[in-house]
Order: structure tokens, then C-alpha cells, then sequence
């Protein structure tokens, strides 16, 4: 790295309404290196990848690259000036074909008409610096994940990119798929093209970057190498802490109370879905807050999603208050009185355009079934219970929910939820993207609802608040259960050390590292 | 609601300045009588329909089979009073058993087999009405039941007696839809459909209510139809009223997105559309070119409806950021 | 390559069809023939559609009548659609029938099939419907009522009936058929000489009972349709229809408003007998066993008459009475 | 062979109907084999396989254009009434299709600038064209310019001359639209984005496809082979005629999902377009040739085809997954 960066940025901004997703980011990828782009939930990766890439337009800020200043206005006009991008999910047509995919959007022709010819050749010689051979007029869809996701790549490279920006690509590829893919960025890295791996696998990480950048809340934390960055200062950069002040702190909590009962009011045995979670075993009592701890990505969404019944499981049993029983969709979860703020609340939780008090009353009258409808007295009631019980700001139950502000949108759905008086109840970060206040608040009625005998199943990626709140703590990474930590255990330093730790079984996947 | 009224009042008030005759009303064989009574009483199919629509559209879906499932109940009314001698009530229940029938199919195929809404709705749309061609024989079948020819054309309080079924229609769907959750559940599915889901509501036996009673108002619809001119005449009776009803319950407000529905305005719509229709008969235009007109209703009700036209000209500034997003298109058609 | 499979896919299979079927082609070869071993005439019909309780009886008739002279009928029903017609036609062309008949939805646009038909060699009878044609060689005959004379008699009776002076409204069927225009033409013929009687309001009802009620209703809407005293319907149909709209309007059909129709279909009878309607002129759809006669003889090669007029007559209330229990249709 | 790619299999089955329908006639009726049916096939359905083209594509990319049978009686009585007015053949065609053009460009914009739901965007220019056709005439118009007495017939090609048949205009328009929209879908980058929006349009976008010019121009290219269509029908018809072809649109459609384009979008064949239309004429003539079938029977069949193939869709989509 002698020479000037390939690419380089400086204080970029950009804001979408509401929300400031890059304050003043910094951002350098040198010649010939791979660089991880590292950072938890609203970190800002994917904006950043976005402005670079000409998806969003930036605010404020400079970018230069191979010494110009650019600013592209489309994914095609960044790719022209040499950066490729393999996005998260596989962001390719399925209908078509390999080849067609390749080269979608710069075909060969000749006199106007695409030369099919030309472009299969072009195909297979991209594929084939990927050391890869293959059919290229299969349709896509009928290739594998880990093809298409060779694919994409194939088709960033198609181009004359010097910059290759692969935005979590290994998320659905298993190890074999994985080293293959690394080999392909070393030997990609070896003919002098820069790589920026975007990944929340820790080890990953350890195995083919050379250097790290750390964003965390749309700010720039921090640039090391990756020699020189232990993984536990790496998960400590990520959310926010330091690691020294974590040791020093490790006995901050106060004791909590054991849970009511003994007998737990769920318990999932061998409970698992193919390519989401693996099988695993997990109870939660009455009185008892279990949290589900891992970095994003690490199965906890999807395990809550499985008990739910929002998807649905392919192995395992599931108990409720010791009976077994089986629960495909959320209604049935809704029958055994379990509830489940998700992490998406514009998705999945609430419903735009009706009113605060219709978004309260739902779940409840769900239960209860279309016939028996609650009169609006009692719907006020409710709402106003619950808009006075959580202190929801919101000018009054009519107003349409979309107006209120997350955490009060969150709120509501805590009120939604709580109105059905559920025996166990799930919440998927429940404290994202809302104020201070709000979430102490949130967290104190957690606290008052075990209090009461309710069992909570908590999921937060912040560890302070994980620690505080729960009794005991599942954690999780890459779709597994790799630990369990009750009492005195319990410590952000224990949890983080468990994350970190590597596993006997993943050797070639995560080397040990700490 | 504010639209919608606002439409129809200009049009009343062209009407009252420049189509002479239009506001007469007068006492006639004792019953009320005059181009508003029209109104009201030829838009009673559109509003029927309407009021079904309304609830189909709500959940996000459509349905374009309205205007065969009118034919095919009116046919089934006449053929078994005709043809097969039943009586008054063996006939009504034939035929609205049919139009239930008729929506229970396509609530299936929506709801169950997750075919999108208009391919679904567009196969009975077609294929309809030649099965109430088959019900009739080809024939235009005529009848003189008294207790027929009293729903399109019977009076009730000196009013169109179609007014009467109007009202006892609206009023149990009213009471269908917001005196039991029914209406909050249509709303919240056609709202957000994978919340709802999560919600713990049955999204699909509530999309799957809303096509089965649009099946009944179309046939309460066709019934009246055919009642009107005495007779059933597979090949006419309902044409285009589909889109006339999508037209009402659009400008009514109720998105085609889904979500929100409003009974009232909807039926404000459908008088607003007959108005229309009938101010140009009252002012000598051809029905042939009725429908101009129409269109440029719909399309200025939707733009002015539309989040994205009403911005158009602030985000001309920043166009290019709009243009690299995805454009939202609102289909909930898409597995 | 792969993307030409399916288009190769389709020109294989389509030109196998082409070839491997196109050897059957032979003129003449397959026509039904009855037990006697005797060549039986097959018809092709091609009817407008249901559109009016005169059609449905017609086209019974022709059903009837062909199955009465041993007549191999083809029969298609156009939906009212003049590209079904077409397409009915160039089948039957196809199908090699003896002779075509068909009810034209409009006058206009035969030119092209009949000219396919005639280098068929195929003999035409246009039934009830005329056509415009430059080349009268198109068609061999056609049977059917004048419908310019129909239109003279109603407004000869309307004339008589209302002393000659009158303030009309009219009923129109279609828009560009044959009978529409020419029971318009002949009427205003008839009562050009009445300079009392005048047509104030002309719209289409399509020759359906729902639209004429529509359109008489908005007639009586306007200021003016207090002065109205008589009604001239294209049809029955319409008439009957807009009976019910006078009956609405609070004024008494047949007598407040003198209403004249053409067809004499069974309803309109009963509404003469009602008082309701003051008259009717035939229009008779019961032509099937004069188009069976005349396809025989152009089968044979024999002369046949160019014009047929059908037979029918004028009904006024009074002979209502008497007539309507030998109405079938 | 390779593998039958599932995507295949609905245009297998396309073919197969027709080859079972086609067979079935010929085993049924004397003279249904017979060259003539043939060229009718596609003579008498020239009008609605043109407009099916571009049909085609709207579905393809995951749209749907329901003004097409309004656009086609528009433009006949268009011509019917610039040639009443001496206007000379080509120029006559050269305005209507411009004018097509630039309808379908105004709807498509519609529906891209606004996000207005297509199914609304042509809905209102269904009612729009079909008005304004009557404004034009009220009733049908005859056209009498030499081109179409004389030129239009001297165009037709002959094939054998005892029985005569000839190969028609109409009939060669199919031909040549297919094989263009074949080309259009299949070597042009205009057409390959199509399949790539009706696919997947956020992918399309990240991939750098111009997703609003693109989509702008397939409702822009509908519009041109609506009022192509509406030429070919004056050839056909003779005459305008603003009342007629009253559905088409729902013909098209439905020919466009019996050829196998999937109704979802990404997916979709032109030469299934053009098979799916010969069933549909095949039905129909089946029922003419049966005799004394109500003609009903072939919207029914229509819709029993739509059907089926919709659900053979569902099926072979769901097991891809």
C-alpha cells in the first residue's frame, strides 16, 4: 500500500426523513487489499454501500476514486467508473439466464440486436476467472444460492472493476461454499483488485480481511488492521463499548430473582428449520426473562419467527405448559397466548393507516374472533388504558398510527400485544430506533411484567440492555445455540467472550482469533 | 369524503344552471318523479355493486366479474319463473344463490390459490356469461311475476322501491362490516397483510368474505336489472357496470391499494358516476360517449389522490434520487 | 440458439399442420349426405345475435325449418360482432357449405369475404338485412322485409292516428344497421307531407328493451317532453321498454303518447291488447322455410328471385286481440 | 436434450392443446384439416394476435393493458374516417400509429411518474378511446379507397389455385408482427429489460437497467401495436366501426396466459402468444363447424383454458421453489 488509495471518502453525509443514517463517514480502501466494512444494525453499511454505488444520491461529503472525485448517479454510472457490487441478497433476474445475467444491462450488440453468441463467451470467460464451469444458458433460479451468488460476482467482474464491493454475499452459503468463495476474493485480491466485505461472521472476517473499518450509528468508529484488532475489541468497537470498561464493570448488576415456577411455560425441544435455524432446545418460565444474544445474522429474528409460527419448523417438538402441542401460524401462537413484537415494525407490525386505537385492539379482537366484536366503548378503553399505561404521545387514539414516532408506534404495538394478555411474550429488539427515554421506560415495563409471572423471550443487540434485563441468556451465532449463561454469568464481557469464542466443529470457518 | 361530494356538487350545480329540467321533481301517479329520482333509481345497480366492490378493493384485490355475475343471476331469476315455473322466492334464492356461488369461486381462487385478483375475477368475467347464455337458452326470456317487476320497478315511501334495497343492503353490510370486526379485519389486510398475519387475523377467510359478498350484491344487482326492463338478457345486463362500480368505490376514496374503506362515499361515487350518465342522456349525448368523460373522472381522481403526483413537482429538484428507487408499484398480486 | 427453440418449436408444429393436414383438401367431398344416398343441402347461418325477442324467433324458425326440409344447418350465432361474422363466414367457406345466409350485424364492410365467398362459388342469401356493396353480384338474393316500407306505414298509421299533427320522438336501433336507417328514411318518407309532424328527439336504444327504456326516459326528462305526443320504436323491444319509462313518468302510453313499433313480436301484442301500444308493424321473423326454399333452389342452379319480400302486416289495437293467441314469438 | 427447463413446460402444453384441438377437428369434421381453415387461423385472428403482441409484453413486465379493444375500434374508424377524408393510405396509417404511439406513451407515463396502478391507467384509457371512437362516428364507416378495393386483395398471395386460396394481408401481418416482437423480446436490450423488470424490478434497477424509460416504452411499444392492430382489422372489416371489438382485451390476455407467459411477470414466450390466440380461434371455429353449438360455449372455453393454464403455472412455480 504504497501507493495513493483506490478509494477514498471523506465526512459524508446522508439523511432520509427522519433519520440521519451517515454523520460525516470516512472511509478509505487501499490498492489490492480486502476490507471489512463491520458494524451492528443501522450502522449505516448499506447506506454507505448505497451512496457509493449511485443507488442514493449523498447529502454532503467527498468520494474519490483512483484520485478523481466521483459521484455517480446510477449503479450503471459506478460500475463505468470501475465499482461492481454483489448485494445481499442475489440481486439478479431468476427467470433468466446465467449468461443473460451477466451482462443484463450491457449486452453485446451488434446493429442493435444482442449477439447471444458473444454473450455467452463473455459469460463463461467471467465465470472462468472464477474457476468456475458452467452452463451458462441455465436459467438462473434453477442454480444454487452459492451459484448464483458466483454469479453475481461474475457479473461484477464482467465489467473492468477495480473495486469490488460484496455486501454480505456469505449469508446463505455453507462452509464448503464459503472457503470456495474466499478463495476466489484471495486470487481476485492477488490481480490488484480491492475488495470490500461487508459480513457480520466474525470469523470470516479473521480469515480474509486485511483491513477493518467500523461504523456504528451512521458514525465512523474507527480504521485498523486486522492483525492488530482481537476479536473482542472488534465486538466491542461494534457496540459501542470498551473493552477494559467492560472488565471493570463485570460485576455491575444487581442479582435478579429466580423465576416463579419451576415448570416452564415453553419449552422447544430438537426445534428447528432448514437454512434458518438449527435444531435446538429452550424454555422459558413464567417470571423469567430469557434473552436471545448474537450479533445480526446469528438466528435470533428467525428463532423467534419459528416459535411464533410465522414460519414454520421441520423438526422438532414444541410444549406449552408441559403439553405438547404444534403451532403453524401465528393464530395458533395467538391461541396459547403468546405474542411477538417483530424487529421490523413498518413490516410486520403496524398497520399504517388505521388508527392507534384499531392498531391496540387488533390482536385482541383477533382472538376473539370477527363475530364478537368489541364495542367501542370498551375499544377506547383499551386504548386509552394502554395510551396512559405506556404513556404513548400521540394526539389522541384516532390519529392514524403512521403519525406517531417509533417508539410510540412501538409502544402501540406493546399495548397491542399486552391487550390479549399473552403467558409468554416475544420481543424482537423492541428498544430499536426509539429514544432514550422510551426505552428505559420499555425496559422498566419488561422488568414489571416478569414481576407480574409473565414469561418474556427479549431480543436486543445491545448487551447492556441484554444483561440488565434477563435472568438468562441464550446465545446465538450463525443460526445456532452455542451457549446458555443464567445468574452470575451473565455479563456483557461473558456474553461477548462466548460470541467470540470459537468452535471445535467450524475450525476452517472461524479461526481462533481472540 | 371530501372529493367526491365536492364532484358531485359541481355537477348538480352545472346541472341546476345549464340542464334546463334537470332539479324538477313532481308528484306523478303518486309517486316522486324527476331526473334526480333517475339518479337514484338507475344508480341502484352501480351503487349495489359498489357497496361490494368497496369491500373487495379494500382487501387490496378487484373484482371484474360484478357485471357477469348480474347476468347470471338475473338469467337464473327468469329462467326458473319462466322456464321452470317456480315462484317469486325459489327464483330470488336461485339467483342468489348462483351469485354467491359465483363470488365463493372467486374468493377461492384469490384468497386460497393466490391467483391475482383480476386474473382470477377475468376468467369468470368471461366465461360467465355464456354459461347464463346456456341458463337462457340464447333467448331474451320475459316475465310478468308481479313480485319480480316490483324490485327494479315497484315504489316504496313515493320512492323507487331499488332505493329501498339500496338501503336495506347498505345497512347489513354497514352492520357486516363495523358491527362485527369484520371491517377492522379487511382494512388491517388490505392494509398490511403479513402484519395482520402476525396479528393473529385470518387473512384469508376475511379476503375470501369480501369476493362471497360482492357475489350477493351483484346478484341483489342483476335481480334489480333484470326486474327493471322485465326481463333477463344474459348478454346485456350488467356490460361494463364493473367498471363503473370500480370508478365509484375509487373516487369514493377507498385506495386500490387496499386498506381504508368508506361505504358512504362510495355510494356518493356511484351516484356521482349515474349523474354523470344521466346529465349527458338529459343534455342529448349519445351514452355511446358517456364514457369519455368517465375516464377523465377517474384519472384526475387518482392523480389527485396520488402521494407520488402530489410531490411530483417538490421532488423535480432531487428527480434523480426518485428515479433510482424503486418505483413503488402497489401490487399485492406478487407472490 | 435457446432463444429461437420456442419460435422453432412453433414453425415446426405449425407447418406440419399446414402440410400434413392440407392433403385432405378436396371439393365437395364430404358433404353430408341422408339415407337415400341423395345429396343433402347444408346451410351455413350466420345470425346476428340474441339481441331482441325478434332475433331469438328467428333464428328458432330457421332451426326449425331446416330441420323440417332436411336441411344440414350450420348455424352461428356473431354475438353482435361483425369480426364474429367475418369469421363465421370464411368457416363456412371453409367447411364448404351449398349456400350461406347471414343476418349482416351492419351494413358496411362485406365487401372482402363476399368476394372470398363468390370465388368460392358459393351462392349468398342475405336474410332480413341488406348490405353496401358496390358489386350487386355478391349476393344472389335477399329476403326480408322493406324496411323502408315498414317505416312508410308506421308513420302512415301515426299520420292517420294522430290527424297529422304530432310531436315525435324516435327510438333508433343500432347504429349503421340496415333496418335503423331505412325505417328512418321511410318514415320521415311518410310523413314529409304532414309539415305538423315533426321528430324532435333521435337516439339509439340498440334495439334492446333496457336501452330504450334508458333513452325515453332521459326524453322525458327535458323540459320540453310535456309536448311529446307520439313515439316511433325501430323496434319492440324498445317500445316496450319505453312503455314502462311513460308509465314511470306518470303519463298514459298508447294514449298520452301515441307510440307506433315495427316487428309485432308477441309482447308487443299483449301491450296493444293493454291499450298501451296503438300499433305495430309486422316484421316477420318467420322466414326460415323462404330461405330453406330459396337455398334449395340456388343449390340447383335455379333462378331465383333477388328480392323476396316477406310477407307481413299492420296491427293496430284493434285486431290485437284476435292475433295475439296465434303469436308464437 | 438437456433437462425440459420448467419454464418450458406451460408452452409445451400451449402446444400440445393446439395440436389436440387442431387434431380433434380434423378427426371430427371433413374439411377442418383443409388448407383454408388454416390460413383463416390466422387471417380472421390477425387483429387480435397484433394486439396480443404487445399485450405480450405488458405482462411480460408484470403490467396489463385492458384499452387495447378500444384502441383497435379507435384507430379503424380513425382511418375509415382520414381516408373519407381523402387523406392517402400511408399517411393515413403513418398518423394512426403515431397516435398510438403516443397514447401508450402518455399511459405509460402515467403509470411510471405517478405510480398510478396500470390496471387504473388503462381502464381510463379503455373508456376514454371508446368514447372518443363515437365522437368520431357514431356509427360504422365504409371505407371505399381503391387501396382496400383493389390494393389490399392484390396483396393476398396465392397459394393453390383449385379450390383458390390465398395467403392474405392479414394473415402476412400476423406473420411479420410475430417475427418482430419475436426479435423485439429476443435480441433487443429493450426487450430483454422487459423480462429483467417483470422478473425482478429492484434487482433490474440495482443492475442498471433503465426501469422508467423501459417501462414508459413497452406501454408506449402496446399502444403502437394496438393501433397496428386496428389497421390490420380495417383490412380485415373494410369499414371502421368505433362499436366493435368490444373484450379484446380480454382475448389478449387470455391468449397471452394460454401461451405461457406467466402473469406475474418475467416470464412469457411471443411465439406462445401466437399459439395461444390460433386456440382461441380454434375453439371458435370448432364451434361454428359443430353447427348448432351456442357460440357461447367459446367464452366458456376460453375461460376453462385460462383456468388451466393458471393453474398449471401455480404448480410448475411452486415446485421450482
Amino acid at each position: 500500500m504504497d501507493k495513493a488509495p483506490l478509494l477514498e471518502i471523506r465526512g459524508l453525509e446522508k439523511s432520509f426523513p427522519g433519520v440521519q443514517a451517515l454523520q460525516g463517514v470516512d472511509f478509505t480502501v487501499g490498492r489490492g487489499e480486502i476490507h471489512a466494512l463491520m458494524g451492528e444494525n443501522g450502522a449505516g453499511k448499506s447506506t454507505l454501500i448505497k451512496v457509493l454505488t449511485g443507488v442514493y444520491n449523498r447529502d454532503g461529503g467527498e468520494s474519490r476514486f483512483e484520485g478523481r472525485s466521483i459521484r455517480p448517479r446510477s449503479p450503471r454510472e459506478a460500475e463505468e467508473a470501475g465499482i461492481s457490487t454483489v448485494y445481499q441478497e442475489v440481486n439478479l433476474i431468476p427467470h433468466l439466464s446465467v449468461a443473460e445475467n451477466i451482462c443484463l444491462g450491457r449486452q453485446t450488440t451488434r446493429l442493435g440486436f444482442v449477439r447471444w453468441h458473444a454473450i455467452r463467451k463473455r459469460a463463461e470467460k467471467a465465470l472462468h476467472r472464477l474457476d468456475l464451469t458452467l452452463d451458462t444458458s441455465r436459467q438462473l433460479s434453477s442454480c444454487s444460492v452459492a451459484i448464483q451468488q458466483m454469479v453475481a460476482l461474475a457479473r461484477a467482474l464482467d465489467t473492468s472493476a477495480k473495486l469490488l464491493i460484496l455486501d454480505e454475499p456469505t449469508s446463505s452459503l455453507d462452509e464448503r461454499e464459503v472457503a470456495e468463495l474466499f478463495k476466489v476474493m484471495r486470487k481476485l485480491r492477488g490481480e490488484g483488485m480491492s475488495i470490500v466485505f461487508v459480513t457480520h461472521f466474525l470469523g470470516q472476517v479473521y480469515q480474509v480481511c486485511d483491513r477493518i473499518t467500523v461504523l456504528r450509528s451512521g458514525k465512523h468508529v474507527g480504521e485498523y488492521a486486522t492483525a492488530q484488532l482481537p476479536r473482542m475489541e472488534l465486538i466491542a468497537r461494534m457496540i459501542g463499548k470498551d473493552v477494559t470498561e467492560i472488565e471493570k464493570m463485570s460485576r455491575s448488576r444487581d442479582r435478579q430473582p429466580a423465576p416463579l415456577s419451576a415448570q416452564p411455560f415453553l419449552q422447544v425441544t430438537n426445534y428447528g428449520r432448514k437454512g434458518s435455524v438449527c435444531p435446538m432446545d429452550l424454555a422459558v418460565r413464567p417470571g423469567e426473562v430469557v434473552a436471545l444474544a448474537g450479533l445480526l445474522g446469528s438466528g435470533r429474528t428467525e428463532t423467534a419467527k419459528l416459535i411464533f409460527g410465522a414460519d414454520q419448523a421441520d423438526s422438532g417438538e414444541i410444549d406449552i405448559e408441559g403439553r405438547p402441542v404444534t403451532i403453524r401460524s401465528p393464530r395458533d401462537a395467538l391461541r396459547y397466548r403468546i405474542a411477538f413484537t417483530t424487529e421490523d415494525r413498518k413490516v410486520d407490525g403496524i398497520i399504517p393507516n388505521l388508527s392507534v386505537r384499531e392498531n391496540i385492539v387488533l390482536a385482541l379482537q383477533a382472538s376473539r374472533g370477527p363475530w364478537a366484536r368489541m364495542r367501542r366503548p370498551e375499544q377506547n378503553a383499551l386504548a386509552g388504558r394502554f395510551i396512559k399505561a405506556l404513556d404513548i404521545k400521540t394526539p389522541g387514539p384516532e390519529q392514524p398510527i403512521k403519525n406517531l414516532s417509533g417508539g410510540n408506534q412501538q409502544k402501540v404495538l406493546l399495548g397491542r400485544w399486552l391487550a390479549t394478555e399473552p403467558k409468554l411474550f416475544i420481543l424482537d429488539e423492541p428498544t430499536r430506533g426509539i429514544d432514550v427515554g422510551a426505552k428505559a421506560e420499555i425496559e422498566k415495563l419488561i422488568d414489571a411484567l416478569r414481576k407480574q409471572g409473565m414469561a418474556i423471550l427479549f431480543i436486543s443487540s445491545e448487551l447492556e440492555e441484554v444483561v440488565r434485563a434477563s435472568q438468562r441468556v441464550v446465545v446465538l451465532r450463525d443460526g445456532q445455540k452455542i451457549g446458555e449463561l443464567t445468574g452470575d454469568e451473565i455479563s456483557e464481557q461473558t456474553i461477548m467472550r462466548t460470541i467470540a469464542a470459537p468452535t471445535t466443529d467450524s475450525e476452517a470457518v472461524h479461526p481462533a482469533q481472540l | 369524503m371530501f372529493w367526491p361530494l365536492l364532484a358531485l356538487a359541481l355537477l348538480l350545480l352545472f346541472d341546476y344552471l345549464f340542464t334546463p329540467g334537470f332539479f324538477r321533481l313532481e308528484l306523478r301517479g303518486g309517486n316522486l318523479y324527476g331526473s334526480r329520482i333517475d339518479v337514484l333509481n338507475q344508480g341502484a345497480r352501480v351503487m349495489l355493486v359498489s357497496l361490494g366492490m368497496t369491500l373487495v378493493i379494500a382487501t387490496g384485490g378487484v373484482d371484474l366479474s360484478v357485471g357477469t355475475v348480474m347476468a347470471l343471476a338475473g338469467t337464473v331469476a327468469a329462467r326458473l319463473l319462466v322456464v321452470d315455473g317456480y315462484g317469486f322466492i325459489a327464483a330470488v334464492s336461485g339467483a342468489l344463490g348462483i351469485a354467491l356461488l359465483a363470488g365463493a369461486w372467486n374468493g377461492v381462487l384469490v384468497a386460497y390459490f393466490n391467483i391475482q385478483p383480476i386474473i382470477a375475477t377475468l376468467i369468470l368475467m368471461v366465461a360467465g356469461r355464456g354459461v347464463a347464455q346456456l341458463v337462457s337458452d340464447g333467448q331474451i326470456i320475459n316475465f310478468n311475476d308481479a313480485s319480480m317487476v316490483f324490485l327494479g320497478n315497484g315504489h316504496f315511501f313515493r320512492l323507487p322501491f331499488t332505493l329501498t334495497i339500496v338501503l336495506f343492503v347498505f345497512v347489513g353490510m354497514w352492520a357486516l362490516t363495523r358491527q362485527t370486526a369484520v371491517g377492522l379485519f379487511i382494512e388491517a389486510v388490505g392494509d398490511n397483510p403479513v402484519a395482520s398475519r402476525y396479528a393473529g387475523v385470518n387473512a384469508r377467510l376475511v379476503t375470501f368474505l369480501a369476493y362471497l359478498l360482492t357475489g350477493l350484491c351483484s346478484g341483489l344487482a342483476g335481480l334489480v336489472a333484470s326486474s327493471n326492463i322485465k326481463s333477463a338478457d344474459a348478454n346485456h345486463i350488467g356490460l361494463y357496470l364493473e367498471l363503473d362500480a370500480i370508478l365509484a368505490v375509487v373516487v369514493g376514496g377507498t385506495a386500490l391499494t387496499g386498506g381504508r374503506f368508506y361505504l358512504v362515499n362510495s355510494l356518493v361515487g356511484a351516484l356521482l358516476i349515474q349523474t354523470l350518465t344521466t346529465t349527458m342522456y338529459a343534455r342529448n349525448i349519445s351514452a355511446d360517449i358517456a364514457p369519455m368523460p368517465k375516464a377523465l373522472v377517474i384519472i384526475a381522481v387518482c392523480l389527485l389522490q396520488s402521494e407520488k403526483a402530489r410531490r411530483y413537482l417538490n421532488q423535480r429538484f432531487t428527480r434523480h434520487q426518485s428515479a433510482a428507487l424503486p418505483a413503488i408499484t402497489p401490487s399485492r398480486a406478487q407472490p | 440458439m435457446k432463444k429461437l427453440l420456442p419460435l422453432l418449436a412453433f414453425a415446426t408444429v405449425t407447418m406440419t399442420l399446414a402440410t400434413g393436414c392440407g392433403k385432405k383438401e378436396a371439393p365437395d367431398s364430404t358433404n353430408a349426405t341422408d339415407a337415400g344416398g341423395k345429396k343433402k343441402l347444408t346451410l351455413g347461418f350466420s345470425q346476428v345475435g340474441a339481441e331482441s325477442a325478434w332475433r331469438t324467433a328467428n333464428s328458432q324458425n330457421i332451426k326449425d325449418e331446416a330441420a323440417k326440409n332436411g336441411v344440414n344447418l350450420v348455424f352461428s350465432d356473431a354475438q353482435q360482432k361483425q369480426e364474429n361474422q367475418i369469421k363465421a363466414l370464411r368457416s363456412f367457406v371453409a367447411q364448404n357449405v351449398d349456400v350461406i345466409a347471414f343476418s349482416p350485424v351492419v351494413e358496411t364492410g362485406w365487401e372482402p369475404v363476399l368476394q372470398e365467398i363468390k370465388a368460392a362459388k358459393i351462392p349468398v342469401v342475405l336474410s332480413d338485412r341488406s348490405v353496401d356493396v358496390s358489386d350487386p353480384s355478391l349476393y344472389a338474393s335477399f329476403i326480408g322485409a322493406d324496411f323502408v316500407e315498414e317505416g312508410r306505414r308506421a308513420g302512415k298509421f301515426l299520420a292517420e292516428k294522430t290527424g297529422g299533427k304530432a310531436t315525435i320522438v324516435e327510438l333508433v336501433g343500432t347504429p349503421g344497421a340496415a333496418p335503423a336507417i331505412d325505417r328512418a328514411k321511410g318514415f320521415r318518407e311518410a310523413i314529409a307531407s304532414h309539415p305538423d309532424m315533426k321528430i324532435v328527439k333521435s337516439q339509439s336504444g340498440d334495439f334492446t328493451r333496457a336501452k330504450g327504456k334508458e333513452v325515453m326516459e332521459a326524453f322525458l326528462r327535458a323540459p320540453d317532453a310535456g309536448q311529446i305526443t307520439a313515439l316511433f320504436s325501430h323496434n319492440d323491444d324498445m317500445a316496450l321498454g319505453a312503455i314502462q319509462a311513460i308509465e314511470e313518468a306518470g303519463r298514459q302510453p298508447g294514449k298520452d303518447i301515441a307510440i307506433v313499433s315495427i316487428d309485432g313480436v308477441k309482447g308487443a301484442f299483449e301491450a296493444m291488447k293493454a291499450g298501451k301500444l296503438n300499433c305495430t308493424v309486422e316484421c316477420n321473423p318467420l322466414i326460415g322455410g323462404q330461405i330453406m326454399d330459396l337455398a334449395q333452389k340456388l343449390a340447383n342452379h335455379q333462378e331465383v328471385p333477388r328480392r323476396v319480400v316477406s310477407q307481413e302486416g299492420v296491427f293496430d289495437q284493434s285486431k290485437a286481440e284476435a292475433e295475439l293467441p296465434s303469436r308464437k314469438y | 436434450m438437456k433437462k425440459l427447463d420448467p419454464k418450458y413446460i406451460p408452452l409445451f402444453a400451449t402446444a400440445i392443446v393446439m395440436l389436440a384441438l387442431y387434431a380433434g377437428g380434423c378427426l371430427a369434421y371433413p374439411n377442418f384439416g383443409s388448407l383454408r381453415v388454416f390460413i383463416n387461423l390466422l387471417g380472421d385472428n390477425a387483429f387480435i394476435g397484433v394486439a396480443a403482441m404487445g399485450a405480450t409484453f405488458v405482462i411480460i413486465s408484470g403490467g396489463i393493458d385492458l384499452s387495447v379493444g378500444s384502441a383497435i375500434a379507435f384507430t379503424s374508424i380513425l382511418i375509415a374516417q382520414l381516408l373519407g377524408h381523402h387523406w392517402p393510405p400511408a399517411g393515413a396509417f403513418a398518423l394512426t400509429l403515431l397516435i398510438g404511439l403516443a397514447y401508450g406513451t402518455v399511459q405509460g407515463a402515467l403509470i411510471h411518474l405517478f405510480a398510478l396502478p396500470a390496471f387504473l391507467v388503462t381502464l381510463g384509457g379503455m373508456f376514454f378511446l371508446r368514447g372518443l371512437s363515437f365522437v368520431l362516428s357514431p356509427e360504422s364507416l365504409a371505407i371505399k379507397h381503391p387501396f382496400y378495393l383493389q390494393t389490399v386483395r392484390t396483396m393476398a398471395i396465392p397459394i393453390t389455385q383449385r379450390p383458390f386460396v390465398t395467403f392474405p394481408l392479414t394473415a402476412q401481418c400476423f406473420v411479420v408482427v410475430t417475427i418482430i416482437a419475436a426479435i423485439i423480446a429476443g435480441y433487443t436490450r429493450f426487450g430483454r429489460n422487459i423480462y429483467a423488470i417483470g422478473s425482478s424490478e429492484s434487482s433490474a434497477i440495482l443492475m442498471g437497467v433503465p426501469v422508467g424509460q423501459t417501462k414508459i416504452g413497452i406501454y408506449a411499444l402496446a399502444g403502437f401495436f394496438s393501433a397496428l392492430s386496428g389497421c390490420v382489422a380495417t383490412f380485415y372489416m373494410q369499414s371502421g366501426n368505433p362499436a366493435s371489438f368490444v373484450g379484446l382485451e380480454l382475448d389478449a390476455i387470455a391468449s397471452v396466459a394460454i401461451g405461457g407467459t406467466l402473469l406475474t411477470g418475467g416470464v412469457g414466450f411471443v411465439p406462445g402468444t401466437a399459439m395461444g390466440v390460433i386456440i382461441l380461434g380454434l375453439i371458435q371455429t370448432l364451434i361454428t363447424f359443430q353447427g348448432n353449438l351456442n357460440s357461447w360455449w367459446t367464452r366458456i372455453a376460453a375461460g376453462v383454458l385460462l383456468l388451466l393454464f393458471i393453474t398449471l403455472q401455480k404448480v410448475v412455480g411452486s415446485k421450482r421453489h
